[in-house]
């Protein structure tokens, strides 16, 4: 069973297991000292984009780094020594969750500034279009860091120039605790506001990882083609709370209804893809079973090695903040 | 006196001066939430509601300008950022518009009294992007005041003087401060800005720190006193107005000088008061100063490069004796004061 | 002759006036020492605009400033005053021509950052809707400045918060030297981006000033009723070279084709209010004429009197910076 | 050695530079203008044209985060600014980004080489926004080097160095430095930061400075040289990194110690370079330093208060003359080098 539609199920199931585990030691050890946003609830969103990217493309993203980073294939262990603060950490324990980088595999990097990686893709894909390959990038934002006037700066400056990158948007409808609605105008979207740049832009279900993988791969056949940035505004949710490992939902910090909570996670976009998938593969739910378990393996190995992995040497506090002074 | 937290007297400073002054709003991103901005906002929005405590969209820049605009008709804006670092965004209105407006408009017109509250200072492993301490920068720029408060007290007493000023100001509050306690007078007394405070007495070296580093140096100071050297500690209190004069009279005293920060040294608070004495009392050295400051790289996250990479009461121990002429020995280390932190954030 | 129409073209005459006497003098004495941005052939924007506004409504504007600070009613001596840096100017001499105030007659104050006094407006007219009563705030701004990032910012706050403030962007179709195809995307509009940000637009002729004033006083009329923020984008076009006194068309700038210039200059704004005015009033020419000689010796005596003001004294110039230290 | 202006100096490091790698474009706003940024890319782009010396839309802070992209992806962007003030709105992604990059990414792979440029200085009333000298706040955080070249040579082999080396860069350049001419070797040699160069030798007063003060310095030495006062001009170039080195000798060897900068004093360039000697050599300091900077207020318009405003020659010749125990007497006041402005912007 590895037809690609059941590739993007078994993408989802990796993501998923891998941050449901890494959330329980977060919580439970605390050991990984460092703020860690989780995707819980959107791994459709990363899965379906970074599917239809090439191993040529590049991925950059903001503070909500590890399903992208997965999706786009980095390197698992590396992430969770990073988590752990190690030495073999993909940022060499330096950056934490939120410098997560792994240019083997095309993702880029990611950053914690809301808005800051946004023009950062453009530039890398303009640099791409200077070069005459077929080669795009794509950046994945949220709702919130729409709102930062980089966002229009980078629409702007990528419409003009006609640049390769297309803008994803991860709407999981809130930025923190604050929800959309008190934060940008009823009645207008993300997608509007795109367009609006000369950016071609759609909107979809961004819990559809079939919706949106096929919407990727207009959007990335867009790109390569000279025709300009893409715009994919994603609905989805987050099911865990902003930063950390808990759920929010059920205890008392009333910036999001319970039952509103609840409705989305009815919809987990793993259900829905195994849901539809049910139909061509009768044992998919035994298949999925055993991806879990295989995936839970992995992340528990992962665990492991990141834990006995020695942290920096103290003494190299300062190496690779500049390159040695030529003296 | 009673006593309260740092974050509860910033909160009740808050609530005290919006209850005076009907034209005070805060502005800033979640200060509406459960958390209420380490609990500094949050009776202000159960008391004042959602009209004089407005979340604002992801825009640094257009919610500083917003102030400005808010400020030139009357109104008293407070702007919270839950990490300091956000305020580079909001650098050219704060530094190009708001500290120049007075004077650039005349003078003799009204100022724009926008307050600015920046949370500085490490959790657990915030890294290189949430951690910073731009007090410097805010302070180079003629126009503006900057005070970092170390005390709950001052905390409180400096944000009533903003709060009541007539000219914008930054206030850096180190989020490792929140928790600590002290004696806070009731009402709502303004501290003015550009008047430092002896935090402790000595004669034998000075240690002119700010916000967070005060404690630090406070600690440092009782383990040096069982090692027989006296230290003084000076809390400037505000960076700008800085108060020469209490550093150099201090200097004065004890001919030996360490300054503490927690931004990097170079073009920062460990350089200025440096060149203050440097300027006024030169001859009163009876040793270099010592600095001590950031590392010159970012705030890594791995917890073992981050003990290395903050400057605590350790490094304040080592760089006094090395002064006074005494050996490190084998004195137990220091916690510092972050290290009471609980995580995970 | 004094109906609401003739005083529309009678403003516009003598802002061209002033300005052009100040252009000559500026370029022939060089007293002046301060970059002056002029807005010789945009003069409907700034009197249709400002017309339509109370004294109780504020205006802000950005490096060009001359034109709505005079519209609006700002004291003709005291921003000659401060042309030549002295102490009568209306900011002492401290601004210079880009730092313009009048508060007595609602000028707000102007500012040489791009975009910098957008969100200034809004915060202001923020204040007024506070305040309950039907003030409304205007931001005069070029289409350069529609393309930082704090221009989306503001249109997203003041949509978010229904303020009443009115968005007129004056677009002359360069910025400096670049053009604006060259920095924005062809096949959308500024109006198109404020629409998408939630906020009523409209373009308008910027030329016509009767056009403007009405699409100026729906604006506001808008704003007062609480339905929030409006945007006007006017198409209009700057006669002179970007900063300073001359003429650039004929010169080898290379950056705008003579021939458009000479085009746009035959829509001259004065001319056509004046033949729209000469049906109904077919002596407007003389009229006309007697306002220039009138605006003509103003101007004159304006500037002797700037010339006889004193500087400002050297031994305050810490005045003002700050308020007095309590110590 | 032939002899260039320092606009032309930079001018041809740029087309030195872009000729021998491809991977250099020039991206600011009106760089393909008329005038090309004060001439210095007017050749760049008649050579190679649109495709590598881009104009960009009025978007400051997209246009650094699109330099960093680039400069990841390999290429090497060459940033331009024509006032400096702008860089306000382009300080996050320089600060919090690019100075960063290197080191969060975990210090290993390759950094992103982004050089800005940054006009700054005073014309005929450029006023509060559009005349500041913004070196020390980039200079304060690690990670970015920063230098203000004074002489044409070193504004050629600071570039070239810039356009070489693997740090990002923002170099400051004084436009009233453009028409000063001096020899300029005709390869593309870069110069090393970090390394300050003596101006002049003297023996008894050491003024350190950098950018258009090293030159207020010069004038100021050859009138105080009638007074009979040996002024030793130590111009640093770079500020970050800062040759201490070059400083403490000189000090060292003058024992009395003038700053002179054109932005303001508190937190400063001033600051630091007084701190250097304070940490290292407080005791050669017979007399106590002198800084030369900026009025606390904004810059006025008025040109009586700008001359007033703005520090020159006049005002290091009273310093040192102070620092020397001699009276100011009646010297012929000294023209600033800015005098030489030919107006009106
Ligand atoms: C410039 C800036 N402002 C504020 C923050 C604080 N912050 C971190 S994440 C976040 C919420 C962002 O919401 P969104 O972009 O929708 O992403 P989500 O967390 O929902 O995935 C905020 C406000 C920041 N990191 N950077
Ligand atoms: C932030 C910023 N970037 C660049 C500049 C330089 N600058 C001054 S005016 C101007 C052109 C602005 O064009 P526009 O907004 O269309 O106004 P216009 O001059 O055409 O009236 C530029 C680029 C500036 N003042 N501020
Ligand atoms: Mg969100
Ligand atoms: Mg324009």
């Amino acid at each position: 069973m590895t037809s690609g539609r059941a590739q993007l199920l078994r993408d989802m199931v990796r993501i998923r297991v891998v941050e449901e585990t890494l959330a329980d030691y977060y919580r439970d050890e605390q050991q990984m000292r460092t703020p860690t946003h989780f995707s819980i609830g959107q791994e459709a969103t990363a899965v379906g984009v970074c599917a239809a990217t090439t191993s040529q493309d590049l991925v950059f993203t903001a503070h909500r780094s590890h399903a992208p980073y997965l999706a786009k294939g980095g390197d698992l262990k590396a992430m969770v020594a990073e988590l752990y603060g190690k030495q073999a950490g993909c940022a060499h324990g330096r950056g934490g969750s939120i410098h997560l980088v792994d240019r083997a595999v095309g993702f880029g990097g990611s950053a914690a500034i809301l808005g800051e990686m946004i023009p950062v893709a453009v530039g890398a894909a303009w640099a791409f279009a200077r070069s005459g390959r077929p080669r795009a990038v794509a950046t994945f934002f949220g709702d919130g860091a729409t709102e930062e006037g980089v966002f229009a700066e980078s629409l702007n400056l990528a419409s003009v120039h006609r640049v390769p990158v297309v803008f994803v948007c991860e709407n999981n409808l809130y930025s923190i605790s604050s929800p959309i609605g008190a934060r940008q105008p009823a009645g207008s979207t993300i997608q509007d506001r795109a367009e609006a740049a000369g950016v071609t832009a759609a909107r979809v279900d961004g819990n559809d990882v079939f919706a949106v993988y096929e919407a990727a791969q207009r959007a990335l056949r867009h790109c390569r083609e000279g025709n300009g940035p893409y715009l994919l505004e994603l609905a989805t949710y987050r099911w865990r709370e902003h930063v950390g490992p808990g759920f929010d939902h059920g205890q008392d910090h009333g910036y999001r209804p319970v039952r509103e909570t609840e409705a989305w996670m009815a919809r987990c976009p793993i259900v829905r893809a195994t849901e539809i998938l049910r139909e061509q593969h009768p044992d998919i739910d035994r298949t999925v079973a055993e991806w879990s378990a295989q995936y839970g393996d992995e992340i528990q190995r992962a665990v492991v090695y990141a834990k006995e992995q020695p942290f920096p040497d103290v003494d190299a506090l300062l190496d690779g903040a500049y390159h040695p002074v030529p003296r | 006196m009673r006593t309260l937290t740092y974050w509860q007297a910033i909160s009740e400073a808050t609530v005290q001066c919006m209850e005076a002054d009907e034209s005070i709003f805060i502005a800033g991103e979640g200060v509406d939430d459960i958390k209420g901005t380490f609990g500094t906002t949050k009776e202000a929005y159960a008391r004042f509601g959602a009209n004089r405590v407005i979340d604002v969209p992801n825009s640094e820049n257009a919610t500083a300008g917003f102030a400005v605009g808010a400020a030139a008709c009357g109104l008293r804006p407070l702007l919270v950022h839950t990490r300091a670092d956000f305020m580079f965004l909001a650098l050219d209105p704060l530094v190009n518009l708001a500290a120049k407006w007075r004077y650039m408009y005349g003078g003799d017109k009204g100022g724009v009294p926008v307050v600015t509250r920046g949370v500085v200072g490490r959790g657990w492993g915030q890294g290189a992007t949430h951690s910073q301490s731009p007090h410097a920068t805010f302070a180079h720029y003629a126009g503006l005041y900057v005070a970092a408060p170390a005390s709950p007290a001052d905390a409180k007493g400096l944000l009533v003087q903003a709060l009541t000023g007539d000219t914008p100001v930054v206030l850096v509050e180190n989020r490792n401060l929140y928790p600590l306690t002290g004696e806070v007078p009731a009402g709502a007394t303004a501290i003015p800005f550009g008047v430092g405070r002896i935090a402790r007495r000595g004669a034998d070296v000075t240690v002119v720190a700010t916000s967070l580093m005060v404690h630090e140096a406070e600690r440092a100071a009782v383990q040096l006193a069982e090692q027989g050297i006296s230290v003084e500690v000076v809390d400037v209190r505000s960076l700008r107005p800085l108060d020469d004069r209490i550093i150099c009279e201090s200097v004065a005293r004890t001919g030996r000088l360490v300054v503490a920060d927690t931004s990097w040294a170079r073009y920062g608070f460990t350089a200025e008061v440096a060149a203050v004495v440097a300027e006024h009392i030169p001859h009163a050295l009876t040793a270099p100063i010592r600095r001590l400051a950031l590392p010159d790289c970012p705030a890594p996250v791995s917890w073992p490069l981050e003990e290395a990479f903050h400057p605590g009461a350790g490094g304040i121990v080592e760089a006094c004796l090395q002064l006074c002429g005494q050996a490190p020995g084998d004195l137990p280390a220091l916690a510092d004061v972050a290290a009471g932190f609980q995580g995970p954030y």
